[in-house]
């Protein structure tokens, strides 16, 4: 974990909400792992307060990429922040997503939740290069298909789906899964929703949902980004997580 | 010498500057991006008896200048504290502090008597947590209770006492005065406000309960004047909380009459913070020739 | 029908939105670049018996968020007050109500005795002001004082009568049932929290006085909490109060109970809040197909 | 009185403090005097929360610029504003300079005060062209005494003078004015501390002050923005000044 200021290198719009922003990483990416995340404070002004938590999109020497969602009042600050601006941030924070012997792998995204799959698809690629990866991809519509053709050269099938049909399947990519083939693994990055469906599902193969919950401190000393698990405990998203094996997690 | 030296009876804190309870943990979580020697010292997240697995989520919300906590003192509870942290604290690079959390006076005197052996220099009582319904606020109202806790645990220990006061009740220059007469070492505050949050989608909380305990920069001028008027009530030195984000904040605290501050949840933003404003005051400090904190302490002069 | 318009008793308030008293002035200051029946009503700087200068400078500091202030209800006077405005509430595009601030019961009633034949719709009491050494604290600290107080300003009105309570004492509830049981048609709060600011370089205060009020965004989840408990206490309508500065905001208040709103700091900023709040809560309404207003307010489900 | 949301033309910086940002005015510059101010909202964040009053420092046809010194979080935000940016404006505001029919000008300005004497110099060239200027203009150092040039286009006399004696006389400029005409008048704009030392000067010609107060509304509604008058009354900056007689002011 470090902290760091660090200069945006390029901040532009890919489709009408998302956004992809590439800043310098002080040799920080060296650290990095597919579902780690990074705190950044994205204004010196005192509203917003907290930091905003983002996974990794893409990493290459010197420079971390973020893919971001414009939602609220964070996310609207960065759109505008230009070249030369800049951004404090804390990282790499979290586990990552555990990489085992399976030959296969099933990556299921969800809106944003393509980010830190798309790190994680470029980590296996290089590091595991003979696993065959399979991306099931949903979104609301056709525009948040961001930089398919990269997405393409990286992936060795990939299952659209769209809520408005507007591309590939109408419907929730959890209605267009592939039959899994056995020795296989799954990773899943998107809305709460879309991970209880997943779980709910009789898959029985090892299963791994990065989740997403509001965080104040991001290393695990205000307690807020609380996770319900199966014996009714709570673990820590910023510290036990953001990865956690499907089975341990309770959807209630 | 450290000018930024403060001695409270016989204990120095190398810094004014503490960690407030809650928002640091154990005092390991951030060792990799700040000294932990910046601060005079750490308070720890409350202790309880028993394990608590904390409130519903949503525990965190952001509101302007602040935010809302709903924790709930989730916590391991008193055994599996002093298991995993009492060898650690035993060469801690500054001073620890537990913030201890009963539900009544019994699990008080219980925790401190079992961590009564750890190298702390003492006990931040949390008298106020507004996020447990069957906890502080109860037990804090009456002064006389205060008086009556504060004097048992006097005698059963000769650490520091901190009394740590909420800002919800209007009695708190009364509270301060019972735990001074008990045999209080010092008086913190403030806790949280009483704060809400609505989803208007929904009509639900924003948090797993109906109200939350509200921090940051946003109370920090109400909480400046209730550090004023309770530092015109005791002898005893007084700790300041509440929104303190920057060095000018913190003199401020001093100058209201703070003999120590806290910083809560600037932390989460600027975990860095003890540093910046050590270097602030000490700037402050050589500026105006000043070279004892107490030369700043309770030296406001009202309005011109 | 405008969907907006809430009744009170007989009136009819053509929106929920209010212009909360001392950032409004008289009503014309801002003519120009607004249309004055974007609210609901207008509710006039606080008038006393003799005119006030008001307190020393400075009057205004600006906090994270909010602002503190220290006006010290500076006013013309009942006597000018009705000359410079009698006539011209005599066509006011919306509803007028006074804000009166007496040191006593006697000047509350003087006062409204003066203004009864104004074309005004109603008096809000200002029971709180902090600005004031001998102001409305001392009277409205006692639930009796106030029944009393009330009941006697019901026995020469038939206006609205409207109690507008601090935040700053801890028997908010009690005074807002005191208030009901005397007659009062309306309660509204928040006033201004105490806040202090200090000035490093000089240990003065940033203000002319000691402390001021302290309002703005900063202080809503506060005031929001404090309306949820009042509205919880008594059945006559709540003017909910306290850093309003959106309409997702004014909504929250409608949810926890308030029927009406005011906007008070926020104006500074955005004079135009009231006609944002009204077509924000209009999209609200349709989005959700709610054709009352009264569907919205106290439907506060709790935490999930 | 107008509400505008206004663009950003430029943003420069003219020494190390001083900034001059130039905006469109839709119109608004049409009514605007010499002493009236406008009130800017910079940025949508709740922190800073208050609109900052300026006065103006030059018109043309649909633009306005303002020049002012970075102090605090206000101007902090102004001075990272781009070309394409918007700012929300209320203007204008407060009373201006009573131009009577003296033949003789003197103004006299410290610090940021050079603002709206410019736009006044200029007002008085063009609207009265035989009257004869002096402007008496103090700083603290020879780098604040920016847009020499044009300010020696405008006037027919300058007497400059620094406090550090890097440029004109050595002091402030209150020691080194000229010996006044008959039938003058004087207007000044600067520190409070200036006019304070104005004030108590024997000078027996008419001399208007143009002063600073916080202000919260900008249109007398807060009554924040007090001055003590002679007679122990308060007037308010915002509506019946910012300009006024020096008589009428009371300085403790
Ligand atoms: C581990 C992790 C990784 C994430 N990775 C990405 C990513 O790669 N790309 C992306 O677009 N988003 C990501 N998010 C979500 C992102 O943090 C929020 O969209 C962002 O904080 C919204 O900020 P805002 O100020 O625009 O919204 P506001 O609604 O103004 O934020 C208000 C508060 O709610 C919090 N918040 C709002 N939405 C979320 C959310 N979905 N999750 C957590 N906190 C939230 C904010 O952090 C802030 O504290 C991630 C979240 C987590 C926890
Ligand atoms: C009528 C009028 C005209 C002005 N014209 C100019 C001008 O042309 N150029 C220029 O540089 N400055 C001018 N000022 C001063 C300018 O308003 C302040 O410098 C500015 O508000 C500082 O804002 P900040 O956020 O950077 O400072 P901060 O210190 O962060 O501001 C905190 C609060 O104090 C107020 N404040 C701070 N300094 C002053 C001040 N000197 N006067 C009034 N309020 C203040 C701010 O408005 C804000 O409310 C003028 C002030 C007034 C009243
Ligand atoms: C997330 C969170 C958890 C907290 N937990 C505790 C606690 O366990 N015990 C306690 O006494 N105070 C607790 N507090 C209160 C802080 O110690 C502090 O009094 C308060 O936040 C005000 O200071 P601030 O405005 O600087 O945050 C907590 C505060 C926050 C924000
Ligand atoms: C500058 C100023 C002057 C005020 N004057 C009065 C007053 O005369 N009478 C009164 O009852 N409240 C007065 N108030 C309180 C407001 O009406 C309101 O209750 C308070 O500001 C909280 O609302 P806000 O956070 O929306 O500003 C004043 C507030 C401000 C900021
Ligand atoms: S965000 Fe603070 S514990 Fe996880
Ligand atoms: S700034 Fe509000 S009255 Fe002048």
């Amino acid at each position: 974990m470090r902290r760091i200021k660090s200069q945006i290198l390029s901040n532009k719009r890919l489709s009408k909400e998302l956004h992809l922003i590439t800043f310098t990483s002080e040799k920080i990416e060296e650290d990095l792992l597919p579902g780690n995340f990074l705190h950044i404070l994205v204004s010196s002004s005192l509203d917003p307060f907290l930091r905003r938590p983002f996974s990794i999109f893409d990493i290459s020497e010197g420079t971390i990429s973020v893919l971001y969602r414009v939602i609220g009042k964070g996310t609207g600050i960065m759109k505008d922040l230009c070249k030369g601006d800049e951004i404090d941030i804390i990282g790499p924070l979290g586990n990552s997503y555990p990489i085992d012997n399976s030959n296969n792998i099933y990556c299921i995204a969800g809106g944003t939740g393509i980010a830190s799959i798309h790190f994680l698809i470029e980590y296996i690629k290089q590091n595991h290069p003979t696993k065959q990866i399979t991306l099931c991809w949903g979104t609301k519509t056709i525009h948040e298909f961001i930089l398919m053709n990269e997405f393409r050269l990286i992936s060795d099938k990939i299952i659209f789906s769209t809520e408005d049909g507007s591309y590939g399947n109408e419907g929730l990519i959890t209605d267009f899964l592939p039959i899994f083939k056995d020795n296989s693994v799954i990773y899943a990055c998107g809305p709460d929703g879309m991970l209880h469906i997943l779980k709910k599902k009789p898959i029985d193969l090892p299963m791994f949902f990065s989740v997403e919950k509001r965080m104040a401190c991001g290393v695990g000393v205000c307690l807020g980004c609380a996770v319900k698990m199966n014996n009714d405990t709570y673990k820590y998203t910023c510290i036990d997580g953001p990865v956690f094996n499907a089975n341990e997690l309770k959807y209630e | 010498m450290n000018k930024l030296a403060i001695k409270i009876g016989n204990l120095t804190f190398n810094s004014p500057v503490i960690a407030a309870s809650g928002t640091f943990g154990f005092g390991l979580e951030y060792k990799e991006i700040l000294n932990l020697n910046d601060f005079g010292a750490i308070i720890t997240k409350g202790i309880t008896t028993k394990r608590r697995e904390g409130n519903p989520l949503p525990r965190i919300i952001e509101t302007p200048c602040g935010l809302i906590n709903s924790i709930g003192l989730a916590n391991p509870g008193v055994e599996e504290f002093i298991k995993q942290y009492g060898d650690i604290y035993k060469i801690f690079p500054t001073n620890v502090i537990v913030n201890v959390a009963g539900d009544n006076a019994n699990d008080f005197i219980n925790i401190i008597k079992r961590i009564e052996h750890l190298n702390v220099i003492g006990y931040e009582l949390n008298l106020s947590c507004p996020n447990v319904s069957d906890g502080g606020m109860i037990l804090s109202e009456d002064p006389n209770d205060v008086y009556i806790l504060i004097k048992t645990i006097r005698n059963i220990t000769n650490k520091l006492i901190i009394s740590k006061l909420t800002p919800n009740l209007c009695n708190t220059t009364e509270l301060a005065r019972a735990s001074e007469e008990a045999g209080c070492d010092a008086i913190s505050l403030v806790n949280t406000y009483l704060g809400m949050s609505i989803d208007i989608e929904t009509g639900y909380s924003r948090i797993g309960k109906d109200y939350g305990g509200y921090s940051g920069p946003a109370i920090k001028p109400m909480a400046l004047k209730l550090v004023y008027d309770v530092s015109n009530t005791v002898d005893i030195p007084i700790i300041g909380i509440g929104g303190i984000s920057s060095g000018s904040d913190a003199i401020e605290f001093l100058i209201a009459g703070a003999s120590l501050i806290q910083v809560g949840s600037i932390i989460f933003r600027n975990p860095q913070i003890a540093f910046e404003i050590n270097t602030f005051i000490e700037n402050y400090m050589d500026r105006k020739s000043i070279n004892n904190l107490n030369d700043i302490i309770g030296t406001f002069k009202g309005s011109i």
